[in-house]
C-alpha cells in the first residue's frame, strides 16, 4: 500500500532550486535552535533535579549580556531570512519581459486555460520547457489560488482584478496542479494537471489544438460584436482613444495622472470605464460589467494588446 | 500518593493582617473596593477602555470608508450630493447643545446641586438626542423615497451607480450604528435620570453620571467626523 | 472623593468654539480650495474632538492613565488605517508586479 | 482516601448551593468554573470534529463522508476552537481565577460585568451551535469574502453573528483584566512584583480591546452584505475581497497571541515554581509580553503575501513579522536559563511546561517560515501551515492550559489529583500530538492543500501517521478529564501550598474563601524568590 514515502517533491522548475535553497537554510535553523533548547532543557531538569524536598534553586536574577546575545543573534539570522526571502520573492513576482503569456480563468470547480493561438484546455496546462511562461489570471466567482508544488509557485486568483504568475519549467513531465483558496464544495476537486513539453512538442500539441482563430481573433471579434469599433477608429476621430498602438505606452489621464496601458488598465476600462478616463475623452463609455465574461474579457484584452503589438512592429 | 507532593513551606510574599472590624461605608461602595475614589477610578478607566473598543468597531467601518473613497473618489463625490447639508449641520450643532448640557449635567452633580437642576439637565441632554434621531429618520425617510437604500430597489441616475450604490451601503452602515449607539445612550441617560431623581448623586458620589456622560460625548465626537466626512467632502464641484 | 470642578464659563467657551467650528467647516465646503478642503475639515473635525476629549471629557485634568488610555484609541485607528493604506497606495510600485 | 474528615471551612464552593448561587453569582471564582464547563464542553465538541477530520483523511477519496461535509467539519473545528475553546480558555479560566488573587484584590473591578461575559459567551455559543445544527458552515473559520458573503448556501450569517455576539464576552473580559491590574493591585504590589502570569493576561486584554471589535465590525458586515446585499467585499457588487482580508487579519493575526500569551504566563509560572527559583530576566520576560502584543498588531498583512497585495506592504509586513519572533525568543531562552541551577522536581505540570518549551520552539521557528516572502509562496495554504499553528495552538496554547490546569488544580478544587496518570496522560500527549501533526510539515512542503477532502494518493501515508497520532491524542485528552472528575470526590484533600511555591494564591486556603483576602494583605516581595537574593550574572 505504502511502496513511497516522498519526503521533497520534484523540483522542475527554474525557481524550485532558490525556494529549496531558502527552505534547507531554515530548516538547518529550526533544527538547532530546537535541538539547542531541547538539550538544554534536558540537561538542566536532569542535572538539577530536586534532590531532597526542601532544595531551592540559586536566586540568579538574569544577565544583560546573555539578554543582549539572545536578542541580537535571532535578530542577525530573522534578518538573513528576510533579505533572502525577499530576493526570492522578488525574482518569482517580476515576470521577465517577453514571457510566452496564457490567459487563465478559476471558476468553480474548475481551470480553464487559453493560449495566445486559441487553443484552450480545462483543468490541463500544456508549457514548454526551458521558456518563461506568465499567467495572466482571473476569476469568475469568489477567490481561487493556483498552485503547481512541483514549480513552487502560487498566487491568489480574485474576482474583480487581473493576477500574474510565471515560471519556467525546466523538466519534461505531468506536475499537479491544486487550487488552494477554499473556494466551496468542490475545492478539493478543483485539481489538474500542467504538462510541461520540449520545445517542439508543444509546437505540435498547440497544432493539433485551436481551432477557430487566436485568442487575438476571438477578441477581434467581440470587439466588433460589442460596437466597441464605433468609437475606438484608427484614425483617431472616434469617440474613444485609438487603441492601435496604445497598449504599454502611458498615457495622460483626466486626473492629470499618468497610467501604463497593460492587462489590468485594460480590464478595468472595459468594466469600470470611468474610473480612469484618458484625457481629452468625455466618460461615456458605458460599462460592459455583466455583459462579458471573464474568458471573453481576456479575449479582448488579448485583442488589445495584438493592436499595440502592431503598431510597435511597423516603428 | 502521599497527602502533598511536597512539604516544603515558603515563606509569604505579603504581610496579611488579621479581619477588624467594620467602620461605616458608604452606601455606594461596593464590597471589593477599598474605598470611593478606588471605585470611581476603577469606573471612569472602565469606560475609558471601552471607549477605545469603540473607536476600534468604528474604526472597521471607516477603513472601508477610506478604501472605498480612495478608489472611487468621482463617485463618492456624486453620491453625497443627495445628502442634505443643512440636516447634517443641524444634526451637528443639536449633538453639540447636547454635549453641552451632558457637561453641565455632569458638573451638577459634582457640585451636588438639587436634584432638579441634575435631572433637568439630563432630559435636555436626552431631549436633543431625541432630536437628532427625529432629524435622522427624516433624512433616512427621503432616502427610502428616492430609491437611494442599497440593494435590489436601488436607484442612481447619475454616471456612478455602482460607487454610489456603496457610499450609501457605508451611509447607512455607519450612521446606523451611530444611531443605534444614541438609542442606547438615551437607554442609559433614563436610568440616570432617575437615580438622579432619587437624590443619588452628590459630590461623594457622581461616577454613573461622569461615566454615563464619557459615552456621550464620545457619541457625539463619532458624528462630528461622521459629518464632514459623508455630507461635506467634494461638495464644492457641485455647490457653486 | 472630589474631581476637578471646572467653572461653567469654560463649558461655554468650549460650546462657542465647537458652534463656531461647525459653521466654518460648513461654510468651507462651498468653495473649492483645492486639496486644503479636505484638509481643513478634517483639521477642524480633529480640533472639535480634541475639545470635546480635553474639557467635556475631564481629560484637561485626568491622570496620565486616562491620556494615554484615550491617545491609544486613535494610535491603534492610525494603524489599522496606516498599514491597510500601505497596501492600497503602493499598488504597482515595483514595476511588472500586481496592482 | 480522604485522609481529613474534619467539617471544611467556608469557601467559595461550599458558601451557597443550588443552581440560582451559581447562575446569578458575581465571584470571580465561580464564574471562572462557569467558564471552565461550558469550555470544556465546546473542546470536546471541535475535538469531535477534529477526529472525523481525520478519520475521513484516512484515505485519499472523500469515503467517511461528502466533500460538503468534511467542508462544514473543518469550518465547525476552527470556529469552535478558536473562539469558544482557545481564545476565551486560559484567561477566563485559569485569569479569571487567579488574577484578581495574583494582585490582592477579592473579586475583579466589575464582578456584574464579569458574569455578563460568561453569559453573552455562552449566547454567542448557542448561535454557534445553532448554525451547526441546522445545516452547518463551509466557509472556513476564515469566513473569506466573496464565497461568504455571496457564493456559500450555508448559515453563514447564524455562524457570523455567533462570533460577533462572543466578541464582546472576550472584550469585557479584558477590559475587567485592565481595569484590575490598574486599580485594584494591594498595597506594595508594584509592577514589578506582578507575577509574570498577570504581565500576559495584561498583554492579551490588549489586544482583546484594541483587535475584538475590528473582527465584530467585519462578521457583521459579512451578515448584512449577505442579508441585504449591500456591495462591502464582494466584486461582483463592486466590493473589495481583499479589504476583508485586511480587517479580518488585523484582529485574527493578534488573536493568535489572545491564545499564546496567557499559555507563556502560565509556563513562566511554572517553570518558576517547579524549579523553586525566580525567572531569569523579570524585565525581560515581562516587557517581551508588552512588546509581543503591541508588535503584534503591525504584521496581519503576512496572511496576504500572494492575495494580491502590493509587493512593497509584501516587505514591510515580512520584517516586522521577523521583529515579532525577537521577544518571543528572549522568553523561550529567559524560561530555559531559569531552569538552570534550580531545584527541578518533575512533577506532571512540569511535563507540560518542558513539552511547551520544546513545541513552541518548532512552532514559531516554522511560522518564520511563513514570514519569509519567498518560502512563502510554496507554503502559503498547505499543510505546512496547519502543522505551524497546530505546533503554536496545541503544543503552545493548550500544554500551557493543561499544565496550568494541574498545577492550580488543588487551589480550584482544594483536591490533588492522581499523579501517577497525569504524567502518563502528559507523555501520551505529547506523543500523539507529534505524531499527529509532524508528519503534516512533510505533506505540506510536498504540496498538500488544506481543506481538502479529497487529496492526491502520494500523501496518504503521512496523513495515516497523522490520524493515528489523532487517536492517540485523543485518548490523552480523555484522561485527564477522566482522573479529574474522579478527584473532586475521591483524591487526598490538597493544602493551602501543596507544591511550597511562592505567591499571593498560595497564601489562601484551598479552596480560596469568598473574598479571597480577609483583609487586603500588603505585599513586600516580587513572586518566586525562594533563595537568599545575590547577584550572579556573566557580565
Amino acid at each position: 500500500m505504502f511502496t513511497n514515502f516522498p519526503f521533497f517533491p520534484q523540483a522542475a522548475s527554474e525557481q524550485a532550486g532558490q525556494i529549496d535553497a531558502l527552505y534547507f537554510f531554515l530548516v538547518a535553523v529550526t533544527a538547532f535552535f530546537t535541538a539547542l533548547i531541547a538539550i538544554m532543557v534536558v540537561v538542566f531538569a536532569v542535572k538539577f533535579r530536586r534532590k531532597h524536598d526542601d532544595e531551592v534553586g540559586e536566586a540568579i536574577h538574569g544577565s544583560l549580556a546573555l539578554e543582549l546575545l539572545w536578542t541580537v543573534i535571532p535578530l542577525g539570522i530573522t534578518m538573513v531570512m528576510f533579505v533572502w526571502g525577499a530576493q526570492v520573492f522578488f525574482h518569482m513576482t517580476r515576470p521577465p519581459k517577453g514571457a510566452m503569456e496564457i490567459y487563465v480563468v478559476g471558476k468553480q470547480w474548475m481551470w480553464k486555460a487559453q493560449h495566445m493561438d486559441g487553443a484552450r484546455e480545462i483543468n490541463e496546462l500544456h508549457v514548454p520547457i526551458g521558456r518563461p511562461v506568465k499567467l495572466i489570471m482571473g476569476s469568475e466567482d469568489v477567490i481561487h489560488s493556483f498552485f503547481i508544488p512541483e514549480f513552487r509557485v502560487k498566487a491568489d486568483v480574485i474576482p474583480g482584478r487581473l493576477n500574474t504568475l510565471w515560471f519556467t519549467a525546466t523538466k519534461p513531465g505531468r506536475y499537479h496542479l491544486f487550487c488552494t483558496q477554499y473556494c466551496g464544495t468542490k475545492h478539493s476537486a478543483m485539481i489538474g494537471w500542467v504538462t510541461a513539453m520540449e520545445p517542439a512538442e508543444y509546437e505540435a500539441w498547440l497544432g493539433g489544438g485551436g481551432a477557430g482563430g487566436t485568442m487575438a481573433d476571438a477578441g477581434a471579434k467581440l470587439f466588433q460584436d460589442l460596437a466597441c469599433a464605433t468609437c475606438h477608429l484608427d484614425n483617431g476621430q472616434g469617440r474613444g482613444p485609438v487603441l492601435k498602438g496604445a497598449f504599454g505606452k502611458p498615457v495622460t489621464l483626466q486626473t492629470g495622472q499618468t497610467v501604463t496601458i497593460d492587462d489590468a488598465y485594460v480590464r478595468e476600462s472595459i468594466l469600470n470605464p470611468q474610473a480612469k478616463v484618458v484625457a481629452g475623452f468625455q466618460p461615456i463609455m458605458p460599462t460592459f460589467q455583466g455583459l462579458v465574461t471573464e474568458e471573453q474579457l481576456l479575449q479582448l484584452i488579448a485583442y488589445v494588446k495584438s493592436l499595440g503589438e502592431q503598431q510597435g512592429a511597423t516603428k | 500518593m502521599s497527602d502533598a507532593p511536597s512539604s516544603y513551606q515558603p515563606p509569604p510574599v505579603a504581610i496579611h493582617p488579621a479581619p477588624v472590624a467594620e467602620h461605616a461605608h458608604h452606601p455606594w461602595l461596593q464590597h471589593h473596593f477599598d474605598n470611593m475614589e478606588q471605585q470611581a477610578e476603577a469606573s471612569t478607566l472602565g469606560m475609558w477602555v471601552f471607549l477605545v473598543t469603540e473607536i476600534m468597531f468604528f474604526g472597521g467601518l471607516f477603513m472601508a470608508y477610506l478604501v472605498y473613497r480612495h478608489q472611487s473618489p468621482s463617485g463618492f463625490q456624486e453620491a453625497s450630493h443627495h445628502l442634505n447639508i443643512y440636516w447634517g449641520a443641524a444634526n451637528t450643532a443639536i449633538l453639540i447643545v447636547s454635549s453641552l448640557t451632558m457637561a453641565l449635567a455632569v458638573r451638577a452633580a459634582q457640585t451636588s446641586q438639587p436634584a432638579k437642576t441634575q435631572v433637568g439637565w439630563l432630559l435636555a441632554t436626552m431631549g436633543f438626542g431625541a432630536a437628532f434621531l427625529g432629524i435622522k429618520a427624516i433624512e433616512y425617510y427621503d432616502k427610502f423615497r428616492d430609491h437611494i437604500v442599497p440593494g435590489p430597489y436601488f436607484q442612481w441616475e447619475g454616471q456612478y451607480p455602482k460607487p454610489a450604490e456603496q457610499f450609501y451601503s457605508l451611509y447607512f452602515a455607519m450612521t446606523g450604528l451611530h444611531a443605534l449607539h444614541m438609542v442606547i445612550g438615551l437607554g442609559i441617560m433614563t436610568v440616570i435620570a432617575v437615580m438622579a431623581w432619587r437624590k443619588t448623586f452628590d459630590e461623594e458620589y457622581y461616577t454613573p453620571v461622569e461615566v454615563a456622560g464619557l459615552y456621550w460625548h464620545f457619541v457625539d465626537i463619532v458624528w462630528i467626523f461622521l459629518f464632514p466626512l459623508l455630507y461635506l467632502i467634494g461638495r464644492h464641484y457641485h455647490a457653486g | 472623593m472630589s474631581g476637578h470642578v471646572a467653572p461653567k464659563s469654560m463649558y461655554y467657551a468650549v460650546f462657542a468654539a465647537l458652534m463656531v467650528g461647525t459653521a466654518l467647516t460648513v461654510l468651507v465646503a462651498f468653495y473649492d480650495l483645492g486639496p486644503l478642503n479636505n484638509v481643513l475639515m478634517l483639521g477642524i473635525a480633529m480640533t472639535k474632538a480634541a475639545l470635546v476629549v480635553l474639557f467635556f471629557m475631564h481629560v484637561r485634568w485626568s491622570t496620565r492613565l486616562t491620556w494615554v488610555v484615550a491617545a491609544s484609541g486613535f494610535v491603534w485607528l492610525l494603524i489599522l488605517f496606516g498599514l491597510t493604506m500601505m497596501d492600497y497606495l503602493t499598488r504597482g510600485w515595483v514595476p511588472g508586479t500586481w496592482r | 482516601m480522604d485522609t481529613t474528615t474534619a467539617t471544611p471551612t467556608l469557601n467559595y464552593l461550599n458558601n451557597g448551593y443550588g443552581l440560582k448561587s451559581w447562575l446569578l453569582t458575581k465571584d470571580h471564582k465561580r464564574i471562572a468554573l462557569l467558564y471552565l464547563w461550558s469550555i470544556t464542553a465546546f473542546f470536546f465538541l471541535g475535538g469531535f470534529f477534529a477526529l472525523m477530520i481525520r478519520l475521513e483523511l484516512l484515505t485519499p477519496a472523500a469515503d467517511l463522508v461528502q466533500p460538503d461535509t468534511y467542508n462544514k467539519l473543518f469550518t465547525m473545528h476552527g470556529v469552535v476552537m478558536v473562539f469558544f475553546f482557545l481564545i476565551p480558555s486560559i484567561p477566563a479560566v485559569l485569569g479569571n481565577f487567579l488574577l484578581p488573587i495574583m494582585v490582592g484584590a477579592k473579586d475583579l473591578a466589575f464582578p456584574r460585568i464579569n458574569l455578563l461575559s460568561w453569559y453573552i459567551y455562552v449566547l454567542g455559543g448557542l448561535f454557534t451551535v445553532a448554525a451547526a445544527l441546522s445545516g452547518g458552515v463551509d466557509t472556513g473559520w476564515t469566513f473569506y469574502a466573496p464565497y461568504s458573503t455571496s457564493a456559500s448556501n450555508s448559515n453563514v450569517i447564524l455562524a457570523g453573528v455567533g462570533i460577533f455576539i462572543t466578541g464582546f464576552s472576550s472584550i469585557l473580559t479584558g477590559l475587567n483584566f485592565i481595569v484590575t491590574v490598574h486599580r485594584m493591585r494591594a498595597p506594595g504590589l508594584t509592577w514589578f512584583r506582578l507575577p509574570l502570569f498577570v504581565w500576559a493576561h495584561y498583554a492579551t486584554s490588549l489586544i482583546m480591546i484594541l483587535g475584538t471589535p475590528v473582527i465584530a465590525i467585519t462578521v457583521l458586515l459579512v451578515a448584512v452584505e449577505r442579508g441585504l446585499h449591500l456591495g462591502i467585499f464582494d466584486p461582483a457588487l463592486g466590493g473589495d475581497p481583499i479589504l476583508f482580508q485586511h480587517l479580518f487579519w488585523f484582529y485574527s493575526h493578534p488573536a493568535v497571541y489572545i491564545m499564546i500569551l496567557p499559555a507563556m504566563g502560565v509556563v513562566a509560572e511554572l517553570v518558576q515554581a517547579f524549579s523553586r527559583k525566580n525567572i531569569f530576566g523579570y524585565t525581560f520576560v515581562a516587557f517581551s509580553s508588552l512588546a509581543i502584543a503591541i508588535i503584534g498588531f503591525l504584521v496581519w498583512g503576512h496572511h496576504l503575501f500572494v492575495a494580491g497585495q502590493s509587493t512593497y506592504a509584501g516587505l514591510v509586513f515580512s520584517i516586522i513579522s521577523m521583529f515579532v519572533a525577537i521577544p518571543s525568543a528572549v522568553k523561550v531562552f529567559n524560561w530555559t536559563a531559569t531552569i538552570y541551577k534550580g531545584s527541578v522536581s518533575w512533577d506532571s505540570p512540569m511535563l507540560y511546561a518542558f513539552g511547551f518549551i520544546g513545541l513552541f520552539t518548532i512552532g514559531g521557528l516554522t511560522g518564520l517560515f511563513l514570514a519569509t516572502l519567498g518560502m512563502d509562496i510554496h507554503m502559503h495554504d498547505t499543510y505546512f501551515i496547519i502543522a505551524h499553528f497546530h505546533y503554536v495552538m496545541v503544543g503552545g496554547a493548550i500544554f500551557g492550559y493543561l499544565g496550568g490546569l494541574h498545577y492550580w488544580w488543588p487551589k480550584i478544587t482544594g483536591r490533588m489529583y492522581p499523579e501517577g496518570w497525569a504524567k502518563f496522560a502528559a507523555l501520551n500527549i505529547f506523543v500523539g500530538f507529534n505524531l499527529t501533526f509532524g508528519p503534516q510539515f512533510l505533506v505540506g512542503y510536498l504540496g498538500m492543500p488544506r481543506r481538502y477532502a479529497m487529496y492526491s494518493p502520494e500523501f496518504q501515508v503521512w496523513n495515516v501517521l497523522s490520524t493515528a497520532g489523532a487517536t492517540i491524542l485523543g485518548v490523552g485528552y480523555l484522561i485527564p478529564m477522566i482522573y479529574f472528575t474522579w478527584s473532586l470526590k475521591n483524591a487526598p484533600r490538597a493544602g493551602a501550598n501543596p507544591w511550597g511555591a511562592r505567591g499571593l494564591e498560595w497564601e489562601i486556603p484551598s479552596p480560596p474563601p469568598t473574598e479571597n483576602f480577609a483583609v487586603t494583605p500588603v505585599v513586600t516581595e516580587g513572586t518566586h524568590q525562594y533563595a537568599p537574593s545575590r547577584e550572579v550574572g556573566i557580565v
